[in-house]
C-alpha cells in the first residue's frame, strides 16, 4: 500500500499537523513515512501545505505532483489541487468559505462541512483534526487506535487534557464522509 | 456635550484585526466584526456614534486602516 | 446625516502618507514595523524630499521595506545596510539616505559596519527598531533580548553569562563623536507615536542640514514571536522592554543642547 | 533497541550531532535550517554537556569553530547559502590549517537574498572551493533524513582521520521534510585533548602547539598545499561514495545528487514501467567524486540525464569523468523550484527517445 | 599623444580607474594590492573628485559597492585573495541585483593566511561562483601591466553592457611587476543619474526604483534566474577573449592565464627553438571560456599542456572544451611559488615528447 | 676583576623570561610589539601558568606570535581572534585563553567579534596593541590613526570628516556588562612598563578567577611606518598619542574599586 | 637587443631602485621594459631582489631563471646567484661583507668595491648608485644620460639637490670596473 | 659612591640597535658600536663601567638583549 497526500490551506489552519499526525501514526504501524511541508516567508496568514506519503515500500521522490488525496481548507487549495488528484482518487475539502467547487467527474469530490462542526464543537482550532477525521474515513490507510497514538506523541504532556476533544472532532469528520 | 464630531473611514480589507485602535479608543467606538476579509482576518468595525476625531486610532493603528474626520459644531 | 457632513475633504485630520505604497503590508497583526514605516513616511512627506531620499532596507521582517515605501531603495545584505548606505551616500551627497534595520541587522551581523559608518559620521540616518528577538527566522535571540528572556534559541531564558547581556548599542553609539543625534522612541501608545515621529523628524533634519550619522531607536513589539496578542506584546515592551531601554534623546547635537 | 522516531531532516542532524559526542555548535540563525540551533539550544547541554553557542554573525561562527576545532574538539556549524558566503575564509583557513570539523549547508535558492525555498546551487561553493587557495572540503551530499543522521558520525570521522572539513551539503527540503529515521545510540564525547597537535594547553608537552595557515616562504607555503593534494587524492582513492541502481542493463543513466537524485529515482520508476532501461547513479561524495563508475558507464549507455536543483553544476564534474564517452544531458531547475519526476522524465524522453 | 609610462601592475590599474572615470572606490588593505588604495588616495580625488574610502573591512567595502553601484555609480573595489573570500556573500548579491561593477583581486597564494607571493589559485573562486547560487562573474585576466590599464576600461564597459559584476582576476606578480604602459585619456565621469533602474531618488520619475535580489516566490527567482544565464549565454557567444601565438601549424599546445601564459610563452619560444612545433592560447575571458578555440585545436594537435599558478584549476575548463579529443595534461606550480619557463619545458617534454 | 664577581647566579636581577622563545623576533627596531610580548610572557612564567595557557595571534604584525610565546598558540584570521579565542575557551572552560591584537585587526575588521566577545563576558584577556596604523601591511590608516595624521591612504592628513575619528574602542568596551576589567597603558619608558606589566597581570588574574572579559590596550610605536627612528617614534607616542589616548584604568572590577 | 639582469641585496639597500632607475632609463630609451620584484613579508631586513629586462622586441616572461648579468649586494645573493649567470655573463659584487666569493671561470665576475667607495662619498645611502654605474659600465646597454633623466624622473622634486650626489656615486661605480 | 654596582651581558646577534636602552641608561653606559651584527645591525655596546644594575635598559630593549646583574657592595 502506497498513499499520497496533500494537506493545503491557511498558514494557521493546522495543515501541517495533519500531515504530521499521518506521519506518525504511520510510523507507529511500521511504515515508510515522507512528509515534506511547503514554507513561506510569513509568519502568518500565508498559505501552507504539505505532501505526506506513507507506504509499505521505501519510498523514492518524497515530492510528486499528482496525488491520491488532496485535502483542502482554502479556495486557493481548492483552485491549485483540484488538476492535481489522480484519477479515482479524492478531493476533500472544508465546505466554508468555498465559493468555486471541485467539478472534475473522474474523481471522488467530499465537500466536508468542517467549519461548521468545529462551530458546533466551540473550537475553530479543530478543523483540522475534523478534515483528518474524514481523509482517514475516506482512505481508510491507518487504523483510528493509531492515530490516538500519535496523538499522545506530538502533543506534549501538558496539553494531553486536550486529546478528548480532538479524537470527538476527528470522530465527527470521520463520521461525517460516512453518512 | 463634545464641541467637535467627528467619523472614521475604515478600508477594511487591510484591517488585521489587531485590536490596538479598540484599546486606545477614548470613546469606546471600535470593536472587531464577526467577518472575516479576504486576508482571512476578522476585522474592525464602529461599535457606536462618538466617534470625535481624536485619531488616536489611526496614529496607532499599524496598517493605516482609518481615515479621520473631525469637524467642530456651532 | 452627520456622517455625510463630516467625512468630506474639508474635515480631514487623518490620512495615510502619500509616500507609503497603497499595498497591504505583510507585518503580522499589530507588529510596530508597520507603524514606524507609515510615520516615517509621514516626515519624508513633510519634509518634502520624498524625491531625493533613497532608503535602504534591511533582512529581517522589514526587508520588505521597499514594497511599502515610496522612495527609492535598495535592499542590504544582513547587516550591511550602514555599508551600502554609505556606498549610495558618497556618491550622492546631495540625497537623503536612510537605512531601517533590526536588532539581529544592526546589533549583532551589522555590529562593525554599523559603529563604523557611525564613526565616520557618515551623514545618514538609522531608523532601528529594537523588538528584542529575530522577527523573519522566528524568534530566535536577538543581542537586545532581555535577561531571562525566552526564544527559541534560548529556551530557558537569556543566560547572560554565557548568552551575554542585553547590549543598549544606542548609547555605545551615542559615544561616537560622528554621531550627531541618538534617542529611543517607542509606538506603542499614540502619544509615543507622535513622540517617536518628532524624533525621526529631528534626525531626518538633521541629516538634511549634513550633521552627521543620526540614529532613532524604536522599542518595539513582535507579537508573533513573543507569542502574545498585540495588546499584550504592547504591555510587554511597556513593563519589561523600557524599564531596561529607557526612553529619551541620548545624545543631541551639542548647538540645540 | 533501534530507536526509530518521525523527525525533520534539520532536527535529526541536530539528535545526531548530540548522540555522535559532539563538544560544541556555534551557529547563526538563518531559514531554513535555523531549527538546528534551536533544537540543540533546548536538548545538547542538559544531555552531554555540549556547548552550543549563538554567534553574532557566520563570520564569527565559523572563526569559532576554527578556534574550538584546533583545541581540539568536535565541533560543527550550520548555515544556509548567504550565511554559508560569508564563512568562505574560515573554511579557507581551516583547510589550510587542517583542522577536523563538521559544516552543513542547507542549500536555499540564490544567488543573493533569493528565497528560503530549497536548492543544490551551491554545489561549486562547495565542491570546488568558494574560499581562496586550493583546497578541498570532503562533501557529502544527503538524500534522506536517514543519512542527514548518518553523515554526521561519518563526517565526523572522515574529519578526523583526514584532519579536514566536511561540508553535508543538503538542500532546505531534506532539512524540513520529516522522515523515519533510525537513531544510533549515544556515543561518549571524545578525549579532547587526546589530538597531539591540537592547542589544549602546553601541558608537560616539551614544546608548544601552534595552529597556523600562514608560511610566508612561498616554498614552505607549496609543501603545504603538496600535503593537502595528496590527502584529497587519499580521499579520491578510499572515500568514494554512491549509489547505483540499476545500472547493469540501462541503456540510460540518471544521474543527481541529493533531493535531485530521489526526484530522479522516481522518474526512473517512472520510465521502467514505460519500459526505458534506466539506471540510476546518485554520487554521495560530490567530492570525492565517483568518477570512475561515470567513466564505466560512459562507455556502456546511450546517455546520462543529470538533474539538479541548479543551473547546471554538477554535470561538469559528470562531464569531466565521462569525457565525451556519451551525451551527458542536463536539466535543472533553479532559484527554489523542485523538479517534478513527470517533467524528468519528460526531458529524458526529450533528449533520448524522440 | 599617447602616455606612456612604466607603472606597477597596481598603480597603472589605479590609474586606470580614475581615467576611466570611476566615481568611487571601497577597499580595504591587503599585500599585494594595497597600493591600490594608496594610489588612489594620493591621486584620485584632486583629479576627478572620486570617492575614494577605506572601509572597514572587505565586508563592508563589498556592500559600499553594492550600495554605490545601484545608486548608479561607477564603482570598484579589489582585495587579495582571503579579503576576496569574506566579500563572496557581497558579490552574489551584486550579480543577483544585476549591478554593474568592477572587481580586482590580486591573488596570492593560499589556502588560509598563506603567503603573499604571486598565485592563481582563485580561478575557480571567481569563475565557479565563491559565493552561493548560480551565478558567474565574467572573469578579465590580464598577463600584462597594460591589460592592468586595457581591462578597467572593458571590464567598466561590459558590467554596465551587462549589468553585471567583472572581475579582473590578477596575480600578485602582476600587481606588483612594472611594465610600459600606454594610458588612455582621460574621460569624463559618467553621469550618474542616467541608469534609469538606479536608485537616484525619485525625482520627477512616477514610480519608485528598487533593488532587490529577494524573490521570495521560487517562480520569481527562477525567472530571475533564467534571466541571468541568459545574459551568461549572451557574453559566451559574444564577450569571449584570448590570444593565440601560432595555433596553426602546431603539434602542441600550452595554455595558461595571467603570468602563467607569459611564462609559457616564454617556454614555447625555447621549445619552438628546439624544433617542437608548440602553440599558445591564452584565455583572456575565463568567464566566457573560450571553450571553442579548445575544441577545435583538441581535434588537431597532439596534445595540450596547461599551466597554472595553482593545483589545476582552469584545467578542467580546457579538459571540459576538449572533452577527451586530446589529452591535456597539467602542470602547477602553487603556494606562491612560480613555475620557471624551463620546468615548463621539461614537462612538456616528458609529456609529449619522451 | 669585579666583572667576574657580579656576573653570576646570584647577583642576577634580570634576564628573559623562559616563557619567551630563544629565537630573535622579526619586529623591526624598538617596535613596542617586542617589548610587549616580553612582558606578558613574564607575566605568564611568574603566575605559572604557560602550561594551560592558549594563546591566539592575529593578523598584522604580530602574526608571528606564535613563533615567540612559548605556550600553545593559534593564528586568527584577521580580526576574528575574539571569536577563535571564544571558540578555545568555551571548549576548555579551565584553560587561559589570551588574545593578542592590533588595533587594525581589533578595531577594524574584527569590530563585531571584538564587542560581542566582550558583551558574552567571554572569559579572556585581550592584549590590544594600538600603534594608530596598520604596521604589517605598510603604513595604512588605523582606526586608532590621530586626526590629521599622515599614512599611506591617508596621504594629506586622516580628515575626520570623510574618514572618521580615532576611535577609542576601549573606552565603548568598558561600556559592557561583561566586561571586568580594561586599561590603557604604554611601553615606550621602563616605568611605563612596569605599570603595563602590572595591568597584565591584573587581567590574567581576573581571568583565572573567571571575572569576564579583560583588555589591557597599549599605546605603542610603529618606527618604520611612522618613517621615524625608534626614539623619535616613541616622542610622537608621548607627545601626541597620549594626549589623546589617556592612559590609566577605564574599567575595574567593582569588588576591588 | 635584450639584457636580462637581477638586482639583489639586503632590503634597505635600494636594489629595488636599481633596477628601477634602469627601466625608466629603458623607457626613456623606447624599449620594452620589465621589472620584477620578490616580495617579502618584512617591513626591514629582509633580503629582496628585482629582475629587470631591458629589449628592444616585446618581453613573454618577466620571471627567468638565468640572468645576464646579476648584481649581489651582500652574501646570500652572492650564494644565491652565482649559479644563475648565463656563460659568458657578468656577475657584479659588492667586496665589503663578502667571504665566500664566486668562484666560476665561465663567468665574468667584477667585485667592487662599492661600499669603501660609498665611504668615501661620505654616504652610504648611494652604494645602489655606485653598482648601477658599474653595471652600465659593463653592460653599456643604457646611455649615462639617459640614467641622469631617469634619475629626474624618479626623484620626487624636493630631492633634485641629491642628483649630483648621485651622478658622482654613479661614475665612480662605472669607473671602478673600466680600470 | 655607590653602594651597588651593576653589569650586563649583551646578547649582540639579537640587537637591532634601536638605541632605546642608551635613551634610558642613566648611567650613560651603553652606546652603539661601529659593527654589524650577521642580520646587519650595529649594535650595542659598553662604553663605561658605571652600571649600577638598575636594568633600565633590560626593561626597555624590546628585544631581551640583555642579563642584568646587581651587587651589594659592602
Ligand atoms: C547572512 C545571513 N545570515 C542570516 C540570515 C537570516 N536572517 C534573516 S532575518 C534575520 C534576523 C532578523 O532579526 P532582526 O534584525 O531583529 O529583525 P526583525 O525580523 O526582528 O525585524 C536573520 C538571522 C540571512 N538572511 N543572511
Ligand atoms: C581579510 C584580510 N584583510 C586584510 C588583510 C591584510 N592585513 C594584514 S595585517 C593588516 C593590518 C594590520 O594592522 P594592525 O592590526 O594595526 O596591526 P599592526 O601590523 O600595526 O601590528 C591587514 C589589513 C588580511 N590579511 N586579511
Ligand atoms: S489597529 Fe488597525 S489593523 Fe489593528 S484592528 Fe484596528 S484597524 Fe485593524
Ligand atoms: S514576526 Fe514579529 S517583527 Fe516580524 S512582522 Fe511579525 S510581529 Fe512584526
Ligand atoms: S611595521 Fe611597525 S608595528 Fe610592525 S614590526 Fe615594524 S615597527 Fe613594529
Ligand atoms: S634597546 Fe635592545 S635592541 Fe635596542 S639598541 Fe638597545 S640592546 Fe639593541
Amino acid at each position: 500500500m502506497t498513499h499520497e497526500s496533500i494537506f493545503s490551506g491557511f498558514g494557521g489552519q493546522g495543515v501541517l499537523t495533519m500531515g504530521m499526525l499521518l506521519g506518525y501514526a504511520g510510523i507507529i504501524e511500521d511504515k515508510e513515512v515522507t512528509w515534506m511541508p511547503s514554507y513561506g516567508p510569513e509568519m502568518r496568514g500565508g498559505t501552507a501545505n504539505c505532501i505526506t506519503i506513507v507506504s509499505d515500500k521505501l519510498i523514492s521522490s518524497p515530492i510528486i505532483s499528482t496525488f491520491d488525496t488532496v485535502v483542502a481548507l482554502n479556495q486557493p487549495s481548492v483552485d491549485k489541487f483540484e488538476e492535481k488528484v489522480r484519477v479515482g482518487g479524492n478531493m476533500i475539502f472544508d465546505v466554508a468559505n468555498i465559493i468555486n467547487v471541485p467539478t472534475r467527474k473522474d474523481i471522488n469530490i467530499y465537500a466536508v462541512p468542517g467549519s461548521d462542526i468545529s462551530i458546533k464543537l466551540k473550537n475553530t482550532k479543530v478543523l483540522n483534526m475534523i478534515m483528518l477525521g474524514a481523509f482517514i474515513g475516506i482512505t481508510d490507510i491507518i487504523k483510528v487506535e493509531t492515530i490516538w497514538k500519535a496523538l499522545e506523541q506530538v502533543l506534549p504532556e501538558r496539553y494531553h487534557k486536550l486529546i478528548p476533544l480532538n479524537q470527538e472532532a476527528f470522530m465527527a469528520g470521520m463520521d461525517a464522509v460516512k453518512k | 456635550m463634545a464641541k467637535v464630531k467627528g467619523d472614521i473611514v475604515i478600508d477594511l480589507e487591510i484591517c488585521k484585526g489587531c485590536e490596538l485602535c479598540i484599546s486606545v479608543c477614548p470613546e469606546d467606538t471600535l470593536g472587531l466584526g464577526n467577518k472575516i476579509n479576504v486576508k482571512g482576518y476578522r476585522y474592525i468595525a464602529k461599535v457606536n456614534d462618538n466617534c470625535t476625531g481624536c485619531s488616536n486610532c489611526a496614529i496607532i493603528c499599524p496598517d493605516s486602516v482609518f481615515t479621520v474626520y473631525r469637524m467642530k459644531l456651532n | 446625516m452627520t456622517e455625510n457632513l463630516i467625512i468630506q475633504e474639508d474635515n480631514l485630520v487623518w490620512n495615510k502618507p502619500s509616500t507609503l505604497l497603497d499595498v497591504p503590508m505583510h507585518y503580522c497583526p499589530g507588529c510596530g514595523h508597520s507603524t514606524v514605516h507609515r510615520i516615517l513616511m509621514e516626515v519624508v512627506e513633510e519634509l518634502g524630499i520624498a524625491d531625493r531620499t533613497i532608503g535602504v532596507a534591511p533582512v529581517g521582517c522589514s526587508v520588505f521595506a521597499y514594497h511599502y515605501l515610496n522612495v527609492d531603495m535598495q535592499q542590504a545584505a544582513h547587516g550591511r545596510a550602514c555599508a551600502v548606505a554609505t556606498g549610495i551616500k558618497r556618491v550622492h551627497p546631495d540625497k537623503i539616505v536612510f537605512t531601517y534595520q533590526g536588532d539581529g541587522d544592526l546589533a549583532a551581523i551589522g555590529t562593525a559596519e554599523t559603529i563604523h559608518a557611525a564613526n565616520r559620521g557618515e551623514n545618514i540616518t538609522v531608523i532601528f527598531i529594537n523588538n528584542g528577538i529575530y522577527g523573519m527566522t522566528s524568534g530566535q535571540m536577538a543581542p537586545t533580548s532581555l535577561a531571562g528572556m525566552q526564544t527559541t534559541t534560548s529556551p530557558f531564558g537569556r543566560d547572560v553569562q554565557t548568552m551575554g547581556y542585553p547590549m543598549k548599542i544606542s548609547e555605545m553609539l551615542a559615544m561616537l563623536p560622528g554621531v550627531s543625534f541618538v534617542t529611543r522612541q517607542a509606538v506603542h501608545k499614540p502619544a509615543l507615536v507622535r513622540k517617536a515621529k518628532k524624533s525621526i523628524r529631528q534626525a531626518l533634519e538633521y541629516n538634511i542640514k549634513g550633521m552627521g550619522f543620526s540614529l532613532v531607536e524604536i522599542v518595539s513589539n513582535c507579537p508573533s514571536n513573543l507569542k502574545m496578542t498585540p495588546i499584550e506584546s504592547n504591555i510587554f515592551v511597556e513593563n519589561k522592554m523600557i524599564p531596561f531601554y529607557e526612553l529619551g534623546d541620548i545624545k543631541v547635537p551639542s548647538e540645540v543642547l | 533497541m533501534a530507536d526509530k522516531k518521525l523527525m525533520k531532516g534539520n532536527e535529526a542532524l541536530a539528535e545526531a550531532m548530540i548522540r555522535a559526542g559532539c563538544d560544541a555548535y556555534f551557529g547563526y540563525p538563518i531559514t531554513p535550517q535555523s531549527e538546528v540551533l534551536e533544537y540543540l539550544a533546548r536538548e545538547a547541554t542538559n544531555r552531554t554537556g555540549m556547548v552550543v553557542l549563538q554567534a553574532e554573525s557566520e563570520v564569527a561562527a565559523v572563526n569559532m569553530i576554527y578556534g574550538a576545532a584546533g583545541a581540539g574538539a568536535r565541533v560543527m556549524t550550520t548555515s544556509s547559502s548567504p550565511g554559508m558566503s560569508l564563512m568562505m575564509e574560515g573554511v579557507s583557513y581551516i583547510a589550510s590549517a587542517e583542522l577536523p570539523c563538521l559544516f552543513a549547508n542547507v542549500n536555499r535558492g540564490g544567488p543573493g537574498l533569493g528565497t528560503i525555498q530549497p536548492s543544490q546551487a551551491d554545489y561549486f561553493q562547495s565542491v570546488k572551493g568558494g574560499g581562496h587557495g586550493d583546497y578541498k572540503m570532503f562533501v557529502l551530499a544527503p538524500s534522506s533524513v536517514q543519512e542527514m543522521v548518518d553523515f554526521v558520525k561519518l563526517g565526523f570521522d572522515v574529519a578526523d582521520k583526514y584532519r579536514t572539513p566536511v561540508m553535508i551539503l543538503a538542500d532546505g527540503a531534506i532539512g524540513q521534510m520529516m522522515e523515519k529515521v533510525v537513531l544510533f545510540e549515544q556515543m561518549p564525547r571524545p578525549d579532547k585533548n587526546a589530538k597531539t597537535w591540537a592547542t589544549t594547553g602546553r601541558a608537560d608537552r616539551p614544546v608548544r602547539n601552534y595552529i597556523t595557515s600562514l608560511h610566508i616562504q612561498a616554498e614552505k607555503m607549496e609543501e603545504i598545499n603538496m600535503r593537502l593534494q595528496a590527502k584529497y587524492r587519499d580521499m579520491e582513492e578510499n572515500e568514494v561514495r554512491y549509489q547505483a541502481i540499476d545500472i547493469d542493463d540501462a541503456d540510460y543513466i540518471l544521474t543527481g545528487f541529493g533531493l535531485g537524485a530521489r526526484i530522479a529515482m522516481r522518474a526512473m520508476e517512472m520510465g521502467r514501467e514505460k519500459g526505458y532501461k534506466i539506471g540510476l547513479i546518485r554520487p554521495i561524495t560530490l567530492f570525492p567524486f565517483p568518477t570512475k563508475i561515470f567513466e564505466e558507464v560512459g562507455s556502456k549507455v546511450k546517455g546520462i540525464l543529470d538533474v539538479e536543483m541548479n543551473c547546471g553544476q554538477m554535470v561538469e564534474d559528470v562531464r569531466l569523468s565521462v569525457e565525451g564517452r556519451c551525451p551527458v544531458k542536463f536539466y535543472g531547475r533553479t532559484g527554489g523550484v523542485i523538479p517534478s519526476p513527470e517533467e524528468i522524465l519528460e526531458k529524458f524522453e526529450e533528449y533520448f527517445i524522440k
